[in-house]
């Protein structure tokens, strides 16, 4: 609870900073100020997993919602870090889209912390109404316009599943607090809407991690919104998604039904099959990893066929692919800022014209693509390993395929790098977006030579 | 308060809110006028709000009608959301109707 | 004193080079590529001497990972040839310039230094990590610095690294089903399972998947050949040379033991593949227009026959593999070297543009000879070594073996002697051809050195390597 | 001492062959070709005290110098055995290699690059030491496969002329297809025994319990390797195409030594040939009908030089009929005979290619004897040998393979018989095209005909007068090739006692001969006959001429299929392979394409799907439950 406190008050800070005129000092202020609650995060490490009694029993702070916070935070350091040079043309708003970016953590911290399901909605409702008013925030530019509109509209129709799962669940059980749900749902007599609650619940999630069939918003949203926003969605909102789907799941019931795993599965084969494929005909950055991100969803839903044990291997997969995340679009939002589109053209010889940033995108690529040494590899390895354990080897077959198609179009990108010539000379890019991709980059690969720095946190 | 129930019985409500619910998605589906959609949204959530109340009663617990409370006021701060997203994608193309929003695709 | 310095000294040499600037890049390269030879050459006598030079270390616990490497004799071998030929090809390309050499040359070394990890690397997951490292240097070598049209390169290149990448992650499935099956990626507790025939089986395929498209054994072998034309020479020659070994090597350290009666049921369909291979191979290379392409498809042929005799699973089959394998790996690095020679001066690899080279220059006309005999397997030349005692493991296994897998030397003879003829020979070329360069002929030299010198005294290799084929074997034949 | 020695005699021509390749593009024609000429002469005295030696005490001298190839069940070393039958040929094929490496000196002059035919040359005779002197099956291989590579150097040394390189490559592939025969039958043999030392071998082999069938396959295949090496059916073609290189290197290479290889291989594993009579029976056969064959080729050739090629052929086929009929001692009797004349004939034909500027067309040729008497008078001699005529050489050794053929078949001697009576027609063909009647050449090469220098007329006379006494060794009486064999041989072949029956032989050979010799003398001298331009040639004899067209045949038969197979290969199947590959990338990427226009961008499809999917999984999940 101290942790979502002070991000609260670190994003009434922004807004007041507004009012002082601190917009200069705004960015690192806020950066300082994510460190520090990280640091309080970590230190809530050592407390006992417990639920937060004085208030109400709406937060659990356990190792799992302490991780994944400690993850969130870091990643909205990198995404505040790159707001500064981002928005630096529409200074008097600066602290209203870093104020919204620390109320969306805000959101994602209640997302992952829950205990009583008003809290999950209200975090989940902070974090979307966050995205539709950042996908929306270039206001003359149409495509971010109907970028906005249209998450809205889907969004707010999930919504509207998600409320009626919880209602169901309600009605069902006549709670909202976890942990007494979970133990009435695994007795005898729960009334038919229960299943039918959960199941409304898993699809609304499923469409926050833009899973297949529920998947088509995201293309477009991610191509239309201003790129810091996108990055924002693919990397924190995803990871968010996930996560709380994972804790929703775990929390509710001991145990799958074998039926509903089946759904998880073909869910998963289509989300992964759909991205890849559909993100080999791709022209524009953004929109592929919007598809690349679609199968990676699939594979994430691999973590939840073995619920007990996979909270480990969804945290490392998560960081894995949001740390890439970071890297490739701090680069993509460097090279591309000037230029008003994000067509690939924009990255022809990018290797000679700025080798640093090159070498970043290829390696945070590589990453997603799952080559070792860095970490996207282990992420995918111990999923593969982990669905093997709980004997899905055919799902860990068509991952594999999917694994070589997604190679695919990772390597269209780093093919323009270092093959295409440049079309037109490329200005000088700011620190700041060497500083977060470096140490994104450094950081992912750093998992992926000590992956036993995450994934022991979990076990 | 429980007579209420016992008389009509909590399936009833169940049917309604249900029915109110697919009203709305079906509202969803076929409208084209954004304006529309927005209510149809509010149609479901108020639909399920409405199931909140009855289940509240029907558990005899408090906590379900504070769930509506919270329901309304999300709904309220998404409708605000999203009718100014509409005021700007209707001032950037001159109409609402959400078929028009083509822009985006492939 | 372990073999992780080996790793540690190619890392630091490839950060070191690519420090070291585009002027020095070469020779820093060289330097540590030699450094790593000797310090090989120390290891393998610390072996020698009944020494433990292997390292186990913790890395991950879960899942369990750790940092084994292990120096056996078939290790130490095929991380001599490694680091043997790496200085040898950095050498070879100081005729060369390179945009960026100082990118080049790092990543030569990184790859160097991913195939020795992956030579001695005993756990499962490691072994498979530092597999794939090594894909992605020639990737970007191939890619970057390769010749001939851009588009067909990169069609070329990226259909190689796709594949071949697909086929290992199939390997990586096995790996997670051993491990879901042992608790472990040791491989010694991957030896003790007991599988049934079922999974056997198709582990084995998995591991056959990866490793037939590493090798090349057709017909998974359509990406090898365009990739060895449009590659930098130096790029083919660690493609060649090296890394198809690690395929090889893989069937023998992995494959095998892990599935011996899945080898065993379908020893017959493996060995005719393979040796389909060899005669494929040769007759394709017959016709061929390009230098490169045709000995990208002699390599085919020749890996067909050492794969064959992986799959005999007799001493005499894998002590003539590893022989084999070194031997090819010098051989192969020659030829192409030569054909890199001819390029330098008439900037054409189509064989009929050639010719009429030997009457103006005898020196390189002897080295080339002699390489393209060593790759007919003269006897002499450590070629034959290999090569007799691979077909005698055939013919152990079945004569008819033998019969087909030896018309490699009629075959192999008709299109090496014709591409000798229409290279070297024949009227004096229009075109003048300078004499072969001091450094170029040292590179020759020191590749006929070996070649001859083995192939009269082959013992020290078949002796480091024989003890620890036994174990394999006895894994094998539990 | 005697390891040294030995080694001595093995590598002195390795060290010409070392000193010529480096050096001798540096020091003059005469120093290499004199260093060249030497270190074989070393050998060849080195050869003698050996064999004198072994004349003294009958012991065979045999060390192991290194471990070479190990295999699991045996272990292969690099051995040297001198015994009878290895430091008999080591004498002929170092002496004769002495004169004709002396010969080259003169013969080669004029060539750029004769220090490398001298290397070349000398690299040959440490190759053919090597193979004969190997104690073991594996290390003849390398020689056998040097000689072979040697021979593919020297066939091709006139590099620039790609005809020449094609006979080149030819020779080293249907070597090849030889040497792939013994290797597969030494796999055999090594299965069988664990080992491919030739007294190990007999050791074993005289226990006697070895598989028959697996010993007559490891036989016939070791056979196939000899056909290929010693130009028999069907492998016989490269020898006549051989004829591309400098004279010295035929009549060194593919008359003396090389091609002998199959017959000391067969001699030398006679213990294995012994056990197999049904092997022996096909080594006959083919060693008769190549005979014919090659003789009846030689019947209308016109070149000088293939003439000699397929009377070499033939003869050799003279000597694998020995073989197969169990006569070692014939087979190499006529082999150490033949090495004489055929050296010579080839050496006599290479002074009228001298002397002629490189002309080999026998039309073109005619009434040489007064302008080259030397060389005439020689090659009479050495033409007379071949023949068969009493008492030179050759009509020893001829007329023990006759014997010995009659003995066993009466249809094998006739051919024989025929055969030999083509030799003496068309040798004596030959002669006459060459030496008498007038001069058919232009007016300028009649201008520049000369007697050639002295170093290479004395090689030929040398030979000349072995040729002339070379029988001595095997008189019938004396026999003493049969004795000092016998060791090796171990007395399998009786000794001929001279009878009605012999004499009666004898006679009919000579008589043959003689029909043969007067056959040419009728058409050629009486008859003035010159051979048709090749135009003009027709039926019968133009088949023969086209020399059965076996060439084309093969072409036919084997080249062009496996060259168009490969086009095939190479045009279609890879492409379409590859194609397979690409396709699984060509397949998603249309998928891909596709699977855009459903992603449209209608919000309206977008909800219609996510109600849709959210219907599918509820309805799944009720009826699965």
């Amino acid at each position: 609870m101290q942790v979502l406190i002070t991000i609260v008050s670190l994003g009434v800070f922004c807004l007041l900073a507004e009012i002082f005129n601190l917009r200069k000092l705004l960015v690192p202020v806020t950066v300082i100020g994510l460190l520090a609650i990280l640091g309080i995060s970590l230190n809530l490490w050592a407390i006992d997993p417990s639920i937060d009694s004085n208030y109400a029993s709406m937060i659990a702070v356990d190792k799992f919602s302490n991780a994944f916070n400690s993850l969130f935070i870091v990643l909205t350091i990198f995404l505040v870090a790159l707001s500064g040079d981002f928005y630096k043309e529409h200074q008097t708003k600066i602290s209203d889209f870093i104020a919204i970016k620390v109320f969306l953590l805000a959101g994602a911290v209640a997302m992952v912390s829950f205990s009583n399901l008003a809290m999950f909605f209200l975090g989940i409702e902070v974090l979307s109404i966050s995205l539709y008013v950042l996908a929306a925030s270039k206001r003359l530019d149409i495509k971010s316009n109907e970028a906005g509109m249209k998450y809205f509209l889907l969004g707010s129709f999930a919504s509207g599943i998600i409320l009626f799962g919880i209602c169901l669940i309600y009605g069902a059980t006549g709670y909202f607090n976890v942990a007494e749900i979970k133990d009435l749902s695994s007795g005898a007599g729960i009334p038919v809407w229960f299943p039918i609650g959960m199941v409304l619940m898993i699809i609304g999630m499923l469409f926050k991690i833009a899973a297949a069939p529920f998947h088509f918003w995201a293309p477009d949203v991610y191509e239309g919104s201003p790129s810091i926003t996108t990055a924002t969605m693919s990397t924190l909102a995803k990871v968010v998604a996930m996560a709380t789907l994972y804790k929703l799941l775990s929390g509710l019931s001991s145990e799958l039904i074998p039926t509903f795993e089946m759904v998880i599965v073909v869910v998963s084969i289509l989300s992964m099959t759909i991205g890849n494929i559909m993100a080999l005909r791709q022209d524009n950055v953004k929109r592929m990893l919007a598809f690349s991100g679609i199968s990676h969803a699939g594979f994430m839903l691999m973590a939840i066929l073995s619920l007990s044990t996979a909270a480990g291997t969804l945290l490392y997969y998560t960081a894995a692919y949001a740390l890439a995340g970071i890297a490739s679009f701090a680069v993509i939002i460097a090279v591309t800022r000037d230029s008003g589109n994000e067509l690939t053209e924009n990255f022809n010889g990018l290797g000679k014209s700025n080798p640093l940033l090159a070498a970043v995108l290829t390696a945070s690529l590589l990453s997603m693509a799952g080559i070792p040494i860095f970490s996207g590899f282990f992420a995918k390895f111990m999923l593969f390993s982990d669905a093997i354990k709980a004997g899905y080897l055919f799902l860990v077959i068509v991952g594999v395929i999917n694994s070589i198609i997604s190679v695919g179009y990772y390597f269209k990108l780093i093919l323009a790098m270092y093959t295409k010539e440049a079309s037109a000379e490329k200005p000088a890019v700011p620190a700041v977006y060497y500083l977060v991709a470096v140490s994104a980059i450094v950081l992912n690969i750093a998992l992926g030579l000590y992956p036993s720095l995450v994934m022991n946190l979990l076990n | 308060m429980n007579n209420i129930l016992n008389q009509i019985g909590i399936e009833n409500y169940i049917f309604l809110s249900v029915l109110l619910f697919c009203i709305g998605v079906f509202g969803v589906l076929y409208r084209r006028n954004a304006i529309i959609v927005f209510m149809s949204i509010e149609i479901m959530l108020n639909a399920v709000n409405l199931l909140f109340v009855a289940f509240s009663t029907y558990h005899q617990d408090a906590e379900g009608q504070v769930f509506v409370f919270f329901s309304m006021a999300v709904a309220a701060a998404e409708v605000a959301v999203g009718l100014a997203i509409l005021v700007s994608v209707f001032r950037n193309l001159g109409s609402i109707d959400i078929d028009n929003l083509k822009n985006l695709k492939g | 004193m372990d073999v992780t310095t080996i790793l540690l000294l190619l890392l630091i040499g490839s950060i070191a080079t690519f420090f070291a600037g585009d002027k020095l890049a070469s020779k820093v390269a060289l330097i540590f590529s030699l450094g790593a030879l000797g310090l090989s050459l120390y290891l393998l006598n610390l072996l020698n001497q009944g020494a433990n030079i292997s390292y186990i270390g913790e890395w991950m616990s879960s899942p369990k990972v750790s940092l084994a490497f292990k120096a056996d004799g078939l290790s130490m071998a095929m991380v001599l040839l490694t680091t043997a030929l790496t200085p040898l090809i950095v050498f070879s390309s100081f005729g060369n310039s390179f945009n960026n050499s100082k990118n080049f040359y790092a990543l030569v070394l990184f790859m160097s230094f991913a195939m020795v990890g992956t030579f001695l690397a005993v756990d499962g997951l490691l072994y498979y990590i530092f597999w794939e490292l090594a894909l992605i240097p020639i990737y970007f070598i191939a890619l970057i610095w390769g010749n001939g049209d851009a588009e067909d390169r990169k069609k070329a290149v990226v259909k190689f690294f796709i594949y071949t990448l697909g086929g290992s992650l199939f390997m990586l499935i096995a790996f997670a089903y051993l491990y879901s099956k042992a608790g472990s990626f040791l491989i010694g507790d991957l030896y003790q399972l007991e599988l049934t025939g079922t999974e056997e089986f198709w582990i084995f395929l998995a591991f056959f998947l990866a490793y037939a498209i590493k090798i090349p054994i057709i017909p998974f072998h359509t990406w090898q050949a365009k990739v060895y034309q449009k590659a930098p020479t130096v790029g083919t020659m660690l493609l060649s040379g090296i890394m198809l070994k690690m395929g090889l090597y893989s069937v023998i350290r992995w494959q095998l033991p892990i599935a011996p009666s899945a080898a065993k049921a379908y020893m017959p369909i493996l060995i005719g593949l393979s040796i389909a291979g060899v005669i494929y191979g040769s007759i394709v290379a017959l016709r061929q227009k390009d230098l490169k392409k045709l000995l990208a498809y002699s390599s085919l042929a020749h890996v067909g026959l050492i794969a064959a005799g992986c799959y005999t699973l007799t001493l005499d089959g894998l002590s003539g593999v590893v022989s084999q394998m070194i031997a090819h790996g010098f051989v192969i690095v020659g030829l192409f070297f030569a054909a890199e020679v001819i390029f330098r001066r008439y900037e054409t690899r189509t064989i009929a543009d050639l010719g009429g080279i030997r009457s103006q220059t005898p020196q390189f006309t002897s080295m080339f000879m002699i390489l393209v005999l060593a790759s007919v397997a003269l006897p002499g030349t450590f070629n034959f070594v290999g090569e007799f005692t691979v077909l005698y493991s055939l013919s152990q296994v079945n004569i008819w073996y033998a019969v087909l897998g030896g018309t490699t030397i009629i075959l192999g003879a008709y299109y090496m002697l014709k591409m000798f003829q229409n290279v070297m020979l024949g009227e004096t070329n229009t075109k003048v051809f300078a004499e072969v360069t001091t450094n170029e002929a040292i590179t020759f030299v020191a590749i006929i050195a070996f070649l001859l010198f083995f192939g009269l005294y082959p013992k020290p290799i078949v002796d480091l390597v024989t003890p620890s084929l036994n174990e394999i074997l006895a894994v094998i034949n539990k | 001492m005697e390891t040294n020695l030995a080694l001595v005699l093995l590598l002195s021509p390795f060290v010409g062959f070392l000193f010529n390749i480096f050096l001798g593009s540096k020091v003059s024609r005469n120093v290499s070709g004199a260093i060249g000429t030497l270190t074989v002469v070393v050998s060849f005295l080195l050869s003698i005290c050996f064999f004198a030696q072994l004349n003294q005490n009958g012991k065979p001298f045999e060390i192991a110098l290194f471990d070479w190839i190990q295999v699991s069940n045996f272990k292969l070393d690099f051995g040297i055995l001198l015994d009878q039958l290895s430091l008999l040929w080591l004498l002929f094929v170092t002496g004769i290699g002495s004169l004709i490496h002396l010969y080259s000196i003169s013969y080669m002059h004029d060539d750029e690059n004769m220090h490398k035919f001298f290397a070349y040359l000398n690299l040959f005779v440490f190759f053919m030491i090597t193979l004969v002197i190997g104690s073991n099956l594996l290390v003849m291989f390398i020689g056998w496969e040097g000689v072979g590579l040697c021979s593919y150097l020297l066939i091709g040394f006139w590099y620039k002329n790609q005809p020449y390189n094609d006979a080149a490559k030819k020779a080293f592939i249907m070597n090849r297809i030889g040497d792939l025969g013994f290797l597969i039958g030494m796999f055999i043999i090594a299965a069988l025994f664990s080992t491919l030392n030739y007294t190990e071998i007999k050791i074993a082999l005289s226990a006697g319990n070895a598989d028959s069938a697996m010993l007559g396959l490891a036989a016939l295949c070791l056979f196939i390797g000899a056909t290929g090496k010693s130009a028999q059916l069907p492998l016989y073609t490269w020898l006549p195409d051989a004829m591309a290189g400098p004279t010295p290197v035929s009549a060194l290479i593919h008359a003396a030594t090389m091609v002998t290889a199959g017959i000391f291989m067969v001699t030398r594993m006679n213990f294995l040939f012994d056990l197999t009579p049904d092997i022996q029976h096909i080594i006959a056969i083919v060693g008769a009908a190549t005979a014919l064959v090659a003789a009846s080729i030689g019947l209308l050739q016109n070149d000088i030089k293939k003439v000699l090629a397929y009377s070499t052929v033939s003869q050799l086929g003279l000597m694998f009929l020995a073989l197969g009929l169990g006569a070692y001692t014939v087979a190499v009797f006529h082999v150490i005979t033949h090495a004489f004349f055929k050296a010579c004939l080839f050496l006599g034909s290479g002074s009228v290619i001298h002397g002629l500027h490189g002309e080999q067309d026998m039309r073109k040729m005619g009434g040489l004897r007064k302008a080259m008497p030397i060389t005439f008078w020689t090659m009479m001699i050495s033409t007379l040998a071949i023949a068969g005529i009493f008492p030179f050489a050759g009509f020893w050794s001829k007329d023990e393979i006759l014997m010995v053929a009659f003995e066993h078949n009466k249809v094998l001697w006739v051919v024989a018989s025929i055969a030999s009576i083509m030799t003496a027609f068309y040798m004596f063909r030959l002669m006459y095209l060459t030496f008498f009647k007038e001069f058919r050449g232009t007016e300028e090469q009649k201008h520049h005909l000369h007697e050639s220098p002295s170093l290479i007329t004395i090689p030929l006379v040398i030979l000349a007068i072995l040729a002339v006494i070379g029988g001595a060794i095997n008189l019938p009486g004396s026999m003493w090739l049969n004795h000092f064999l016998e060791p090796i041989l171990a007395a399998k072949h009786e000794a001929h006692h001279l009878g009605t029956q012999e004499f009666m032989l004898m006679g009919i050979a000579l008589v043959g001969a003689i029909v043969g010799i007067i056959w040419a003398n009728a058409k050629y001298i009486k008859g003035g006959f010159v051979p048709k331009e090749d135009a003009d040639i027709s039926g019968f004899n133009k088949t023969v001429y086209n020399k059965y067209y076996v060439d084309e045949f093969y072409t036919f038969l084997i080249v062009k299929p496996i060259n168009s197979l490969s086009n095939f290969f190479r045009t279609t199947l890879e492409p379409a392979l590859g194609k397979v590959v690409f396709s699984f990338g060509t397949l998603a990427n249309g998928i891909g394409t596709q699977g855009k226009k459903l992603h449209n961008g209608n919000i309206g499809l977008y909800l219609f799907v996510f109600v849709l999917g959210i219907c599918a999984i509820i309805t799944y999940l009720f009826i699965a439950q």
